[in-house]
């Protein structure tokens, strides 16, 4: 089955869902994705009527990961009589999650969530294309078969699928959300999560130099927007670390130092917890691909303490736990 | 003023005389998007380009601006005013919204001459604007509903025309002329050149197809700060700001202070906000008036479409598109603009 | 504070006046960097408003220096450049507190431990470490703000583990001054190791005779509850209020109901090796350790019992007192203070390959020579030896086995008895057989204590024991199980080989197998020898570092019998003063929390070793986190985790150590 | 006297003196490390001049960024020491502390930064010589490295 039909499958299946959801007022509103207005996007939309459900739309442009919606407690989804709206939600395996990650963290409660399990079969590496296609204007995309095809004013290019999805899209392993109890769509079961990171390891088998000079390339042209922290669905914190001010334990500005350590605590605090969606390189305006620092963070909690996030909702993040005997292989020993 | 030519070839030669002069500032293809940045190598130029990614506004208005530094020499505090700030530059192949953009900026930092930002203007005031007609805009842009055009030569020194292989070059300003002059080695422009120009700019008007009417949203947005429609706008929006930091217009900054406490110095910086942070106009009281992304998304409509207008009687906005192509949840201004334009007043 | 003093009221928001004082602490900082010029340094420094120095800060002069400048400076920081904060910070922060200033605006700088002492050969290098820890403790001192002294209730009870001679008169001196005891042995008898012995030397008195008086005072005194055949399971909570759960084992004989007739005890058909004599004779599966055991309980072993059933049979037990399903029991008690009294064990020979044990039936440990001589032992006093029964005629000793050996594996420390008991165990025997021949091989006698060096004098002047220096290379068995020993005497500077018919090896003492399980159950912390650690090896020798827990006895370190008693008579008497004043301060240094920062992920929750965090709702910024003062300990793990950096620790902000961080060079 | 010169004005030329002492800050636990500290000037052994002391509860106290503080602001190296694993004064700090360091230690590495910059290791309270051996250890690591470059903020 080609990727084109698989999408129209699923499409209609998360119709037929939402409108039932709607219909038995088992839900509020529904959150899924609709068409967008420019080619290679998608926009998120929050559907609260029966009629208005063939607006939800399922292709390879759903980069934005859903989730986001619920963490921060949007405004729209509180009801100022009834609380807390009960939400369906259109979920590939990174939004499943997400949800899972974040219903740990307490940050939502599960029992108001129905999750549209869809299975995903990878987003388009959107700044990818965008950088082959260089200086002329796409004006329309489409999957058709295997291929991602780019059309523009006098011009069309085809980019087999398998390559130009997400790096993170390539490594995936969990592509439709974990089952919980509120699973309404396609969600499967998932013990552990096996995975080499070759990718990693190769890169970390270079000099630290070669290392440093690669992340400082990839970062340096970091403005410190902080799309990445906005679009991802596991920082929710009330004031960032970036903001707070008393002390100050480093700048906002642009240097070089500034970035990497932004950078760096954002992987630290994101540590057997991000869910490899790849949100924060789909939105970097300034298009820094992040994949390789979050594949390691994968790799870190993996390797270590045999932790996959949002997988399972009775257990702990690794950095909420710890154990007697955990590898500490990185200290000092006298010879 | 006269018309010259200029072949793209001679590109190389234009750069190393004006380079002895003039910090020589063009689009580059950056890691795979164009932004504009400080030329070394002429063969780096790239003048075929949509529109650049980043707008030229960081030249003047960059990401980090040191407003002084000071330190200690004994018990006296030393400032020290920032260098160079009548340092000569050229913004070389600008867009004409991008140029128009510069127009903007002179409003928001003198705000009627009554409150200069010294360190701007100067920074403006020593720049010269080289332009280029925009052959092709995008089908997201719509400049020529905010007062642009794709061939709008006003706010630049010297304009150009991309003919093929060669450019028309047009001195705007005396202080383009003057340039231009300089540059005697330029050829001449004839009729044919004149008018195959004039037919790019008729056609690049006709590619702009989204329509806007400023004046009516100015005035329907002074009577629906409340309206429901802001909830709607704001549902998907996700505050990255994506929007504001790839917009030529936006202003808006934070002042900041890092202290070197050893060495006893400091320096006050301004850098890029955006009002579509959370922590965007946060009261040290912990209060916040914009405390919703409700009200940020309203203000960004507002502050572009509402006060700039009545500030200045211009539309804060250029039509540039960026905001529309960039934005991740794609939140697409120019239909928030319609939406906006349909309510009943 | 005097009349003329003033209190100084420090808010927070003045400027700092930070008052530098420098310590020479006699030559110890003086000889290795050069005061003046740190004093000048200091002098250099923001906000230093006065710096200056003297010879011992600590003193009273040094002490009184300080208050007077607080006071005349309007000093509203002090900070003192000397030793460790370890040593002498109470000290000062009396001094500030006397001085009318709140006690913790005190920062120290250790410019001692830190720099003078390790970097003696390196005096620039200590200068610049001096100054640098000036400079980071005035950055600190910038940042500090006064805090409120807690103060918590001491429950006037006391745990005391282990029921040896140290125990019993910890037991004993908190008992009689009121406290509630509850002593907790591992075996089913208190005594400890001193039931063992048969004399002590140097007064030679019956080791039984003295200590079994102690036992029946302990059980009969009403404040002590005797908890034997029991262990420690759990400790919770902090100074003046500890949890503390202990497992009673079963004993399977129900004490109210046995009379201790001792008919079991012939019936049982189980015979295994004794522990009270090492293994020098049997016991029953059903037994009671040793007649003068206290309380006089039996106890079935059940490991070695074969459930045979015959000493529940009425013909055997009348009153029916075996319980075959006798239960353990929990109980759980609150105390106020702990005092860890384990004991010792022998050091195992057995490694030592090159000396027999184990191998030859007539080498044994100095502990077992100790019950063959014991007129209560196995033997009633006549040793003999182990291969033939026969009284040996020569005995040869060997000093320092498993102790003062720098090679793997081997004790580093003196055990500081085996001299004295193995001298002793040699006059014993020589009492009553003149004749016999006894040899002691020795590296040094070592007999400190009071009467001990004219004790060993005159075994060797009046009972002609040989004493030989030297170390033993191997021994081999001969004809007869004789043992052949190869050494050199080292005086003589010539080798020597000796046939004996019976060797000692005077091993040392180790600390206890299971130290490490009480390490982790107290929280409390093992010098380098394995022993339980001291707070302070000369001025807080009963203390441990977890305030309200002390140590006696051979658990910190070797010692003999007077010792032992004396450490324990300091341990209760350190123990009986918190209790006493029935209050204790303890450091404000506890975990706040930012309401506003908090997200409420509930990760300090499960990082929290005391359970002090919890989550809560709050009506303005929803499900928080929030802190329990009462058991929360400082320790920061939650402040380290926290991602919103929400949580900030009292005495340890985020702003003091950011300061010194930035306070660089 | 050793001295390193820090040419600023725009190349950063930085002159190695052969004995160069590197600057390293150490954030020592209270109960274990830092009194190990303390036995190590008892017993009077000698280690590097090298080490400022910052004391800190328990090494759980540690955040990343007083790390990555003490790197950017110039600092040349960083120790973090605590009590051995399962002896830790407050049960169980230094093991949340270990997770964090493990990861910071990897992502440093990961980052680029030179392995050695940042040492993490574990003394007791009876340890002086083992603080005053891991310290000579960590002085060697760092001296390797020469000056902090890499994330010292450049003004």
């Amino acid at each position: 089955m080609g990727i084109e039909e698989e999408n129209q499958k699923i499409e209609k299946s998360i119709r037929d869902i939402a409108r039932d959801l709607l219909k038995n007022k088992e839900v509020d509103v529904i959150i899924g994705y609709t068409e967008g207005t420019v080619p290679l996007s998608t926009s998120p939309i929050i559907i609260r009527d029966e009629k208005d459900v063939d607006k939800l739309v399922w292709n390879n442009f759903c980069y934005i990961n859903l989730a986001k919606y619920l963490a921060p407690r949007m405004p729209q989804l509180v009801d100022p009589e009834k609380g807390e709206l009960k939400v369906g939600i259109v979920t590939k395996g990174c939004v499943g999650r997400a949800l899972i990650q974040l219903a740990i963290e307490k940050q939502i409660n599960l029992d108001n969530v129905k999750i549209i399990g869809i299975p995903c079969n990878g987003i388009v590496n959107r700044r990818r294309i965008e950088k082959e296609i260089g200086e002329k204007e796409i004006l329309e995309v489409s999957v058709s078969e295997d291929n991602i095809i780019v059309k523009g004013k006098n011009f069309e290019e085809s980019f087999p699928f398998s390559e130009y999805i997400n790096e993170l899209c390539k490594q995936c392993k969990i592509k439709s959300p974990p089952k919980v109890d509120s699973c309404v769509g396609e969600c499967g079961e998932y013990e552990s999560v096996f995975d080499e990171f070759n990718d990693v390891k190769e890169f970390e088998s270079k000099t630290p130099d070669e290392k440093w000079e690669y992340i400082n390339d990839l970062l340096s042209t970091c403005t410190r927007c902080y799309a990445c922290r906005e679009a991802c669905p596991m920082c929710y914190c009330n004031l960032c670390f970036v903001d707070q001010n008393k002390p100050i334990w480093f700048g906002k500005t642009t240097d070089q130092t500034e970035i990497l350590m932004f950078h760096l605590i954002r992987a630290m605090h994101m540590a057997g917890r991000c869910v490899a969606c790849g949100a924060c390189s789909s939105v970097c305006p300034v298009g820094i691909d992040l994949n390789l620092i979050t594949r390691k963070l994968e790799q870190m909690v993996k390797e270590r303490y045999n932790f996959t996030s949002g997988i399972d909702i009775d257990k702990f993040p690794p950095m909420m736990d710890f154990e007697m005997e955990d590898e500490q292989e990185f200290m000092l020993e006298e010879d | 003023m006269e018309q010259k030519i200029l072949l793209k070839k001679d590109i190389g030669k234009l750069y190393n005389e004006l380079s002895k002069e003039f910090k020589f500032y063009a689009p580059i293809n950056e890691k795979g998007y164009i932004t504009f940045r400080k030329i070394e190598n002429p063969d780096n130029i790239v003048l075929d380009y949509l529109n650049s990614k980043i707008p030229p506004k960081d030249v003047l208005f960059p990401e980090k601006d040191i407003l002084f530094e000071y330190r200690y020499e004994g018990k006296e505090v030393i400032i020290e005013e920032p260098k160079n700030l009548d340092e000569k530059k050229i913004i070389f192949g600008i867009r004409p919204c991008d140029a128009y953009s510069f127009e903007l900026f002179a409003n928001f930092f003198s705000f009627h001459g009554n409150c200069k930002d010294e360190i701007y203007l100067t920074k403006k005031e020593n720049t010269v604007l080289i332009g280029i007609g925009c052959n092709s805009p995008r089908q997201t842009c719509f400049c020529t509903s905010v007062g642009g055009h794709p061939f709008k030569k006003e706010n630049v020194d010297i304009f150009l025309v991309d003919l093929g292989n060669k450019y028309l070059v047009e001195s705007i300003s005396e202080r383009g002329e003057a340039i231009v002059k300089s540059l005697s080695w330029l050829g001449k422009a004839n009729d044919e050149d004149k008018q195959k120009a004039e037919e790019l700019s008729k056609k690049a008007e006709e590619m702009i197809t989204t329509q806007i009417d400023p004046d009516k949203i100015d005035k329907i947005l002074d009577e629906n700060f409340q309206h429901p429609i802001w909830s709607e706008i704001s549902e998907s929006c996700i505050s990255c700001g994506t929007c504001a930091y790839l917009c030529p217009t936006c202003t808006c900054f934070d002042v900041i202070d890092e202290n070197d406490a050893y060495h006893n110095r400091g320096r006050r910086i301004r850098i890029w906000d955006t009002c579509q942070s959370c922590l965007y106009t946060m009261e040290t009281s912990g209060h916040n008036p914009r405390g919703s992304k409700i009200e940020r998304c309203r203000n960004r409509i507002m502050h572009k479409f509402s006060y700039y207008p009545k500030n200045y009687d211009l539309t804060g906005c250029v039509g540039c598109g960026r905001c529309v192509l960039y934005c991740p949840a794609n939140n697409d201004l120019r239909y928030i603009l319609k939406e906006i334009e349909q309510i009943e007043s | 504070m005097t009349e003329t003093e003033k209190e100084i009221i420090v808010t927070g928001n003045e400027k700092p006046r930070i008052g530098v004082f420098v310590c020479h602490c006699g030559v110890n900082i003086a000889g290795v960097i050069p005061i003046e010029d740190l004093v000048e340094y200091a002098k250099t420094l923001p906000d230093v408003v006065f710096a200056t120095e003297y010879k011992f800060m600590c003193s009273d002069v040094g002490q009184t220096l300080i208050k007077e400048k607080i006071q005349e400076q309007n000093l509203n920081r002090v900070i003192v450049a000397a030793c460790s904060p370890r040593m002498h910070e109470p000290t000062f922060r009396l001094v500030l507190k006397e001085a009318g200033l709140n006690q913790f605006l005190f920062e120290m700088a250790n410019i001692r431990e830190h720099s003078s002492w390790v970097h003696m050969k390196d005096p620039e290098g200590a200068y610049e470490i001096a100054k640098d820890h000036i400079r980071l403790a005035v950055n600190k001192a910038r940042e500090l703000v006064p805090l409120e002294v807690q103060t918590v209730e001491v429950d006037p009870s006391c745990l005391i583990i282990g029921g040896g001679i140290a125990g019993m008169n910890a037991a004993l001196d908190l008992a009689t001054e009121g406290y509630k005891v509850y002593l907790v042995e591992k075996t089913p008898t208190i005594g400890g190791h001193m039931a063992q012995l048969d004399k002590t030397f140097p007064t030679m008195d019956c080791s039984a005779c003295i200590l079994t008086p102690r036992m029946v005072d302990v059980a009969r005194n009403e404040n002590i509850e005797l908890l034997t055949y029991s262990e420690v399971t759990d400790v919770t909570g902090y100074i003046g209020n500890f949890e503390v759960t202990i497992l009673k084992k079963p004993h399977y004989v129900d004490q109210e109901k046995c009379t201790g007739c001792g008919v079991c005890i012939d019936h049982c058909p189980v015979s295994v090796g004794n522990e009270f004599d090492l293994g020098l004779a049997t016991r029953k599966a059903i037994y009671i350790p040793f007649p003068q055991a206290v309380p006089g309980q039996y106890t079935i072993d059940m490991d070695s019992c074969i459930r045979c059933g015959i000493c529940a049979s009425p013909d055997v037990c009348e009153p029916e007192a075996i319980v075959y399903d006798d239960e353990p029991e929990e109980i759980k008690v609150k105390v106020g203070t702990i005092i860890v009294a384990t004991g010792w064990d022998l050091y195992d020979p057995t490694e030592l390959k090159q000396y027999g044990y184990g191998r030859y039936p007539n080498v044994i440990t100095g502990l077992q020579m100790e019950r063959l001589l014991s007129s209560f032992g196995p033997l009633l006093g006549k040793p003999v030896r182990p291969s033939d029964l026969k009284e040996p005629h020569s005995i040869a000793f060997l000093q320092c086995v498993g102790s003062r050996n720098f090679r793997e594996g081997g004790n580093k420390y003196c055990s500081r008895v085996c001299c004295m008991y193995a001298t002793k165990q040699a006059r014993q025997y020589k009492e009553k057989h003149p004749d016999a021949e006894i040899y002691i091989f020795y590296m040094d006698i070592r007999a400190f204590g009071k009467g001990y060096e004219e004790f060993y004098e005159s075994a060797g002047r009046n009972y002609g024991i040989n004493y030989v220096r030297g170390r033993i290379a191997e021994v081999r068995e001969g004809e007869d199980h004789k043992i052949i020993i190869r050494s050199e005497d080292t005086l003589l500077q010539q080798p020597i080989e000796l046939e004996v018919d019976m060797f000692v090896l005077s091993c040392g003492l180790e600390p206890r197998a299971d130290a490490d399980k009480i390490t982790s159950l107290l929280r409390i912390q093992r010098s380098g020898d394995g022993f339980f650690m001291e707070a302070h090896p000369k001025l807080r020798p009963v203390d441990t570092l977890t305030e309200g827990i002390f140590v006696a006895g051979v658990a910190q370190g070797p010692k003999d019998i007077p010792d032992a008693v004396a450490q324990a008579k300091g341990a209760a008497s350190s123990a009986a003063a918190l209790m006493a004043k029935g209050e204790v301060e303890v450091e404000p240094f506890f975990a706040v929390v930012s309401p506003e920062r908090c997200i409420g992920c509930g990760m300090c929750v499960e990082n929290c070793a005391y359970g002090a965090v919890e989550l809560v709702e709050d009506r303005r910024f929803g499900t928080i986190a929030s802190i329990n003062q009462a058991l929360c300990k400082g320790c920061g793990a939650c402040a380290g985790n926290c991602r919103c950096s929400a949580i900030n620790i009292k005495g340890f902000t985020a702003e003091q150590i950011f300061e010194m961080i930035t306070g660089r060079f | 006297m050793s001295k390193v010169v820090f040419e600023t004005e725009d190349e950063e030329e930085v002159k190695v003196d052969k004995d160069w002492k590197p600057r390293i800050l150490a954030f020592l636990c209270n109960w274990c490390s830092y009194a190990g500290a303390d036995l190590a000037g008892v017993s009077r052994i000698q280690y590097p001049a090298t080490v400022r002391v910052v004391r800190v509860p328990c090494t759980g106290r540690i955040n990343p960024f007083f790390i990555l503080k003490a790197l950017t602001d110039g600092w040349d190296g960083v120790v973090v020491s605590g009590c051995h694993p399962g002896d830790c004064h407050y049960i169980s700090g230094n093991l949340v502390a270990r997770r964090r360091f493990a990861l910071l230690n990897e992502l440093l590495e990961f980052f680029g930064i030179e392995p050695g910059r940042v040492n993490f290791m574990w003394a007791s309270a009876a340890e002086g010589e083992r603080f005053a051996v891991l310290i000579e250890k960590a002085t060697e690591r760092v001296k390797k490295l020469g000056p902090n470059k890499r994330f010292l903020k450049k003004w």
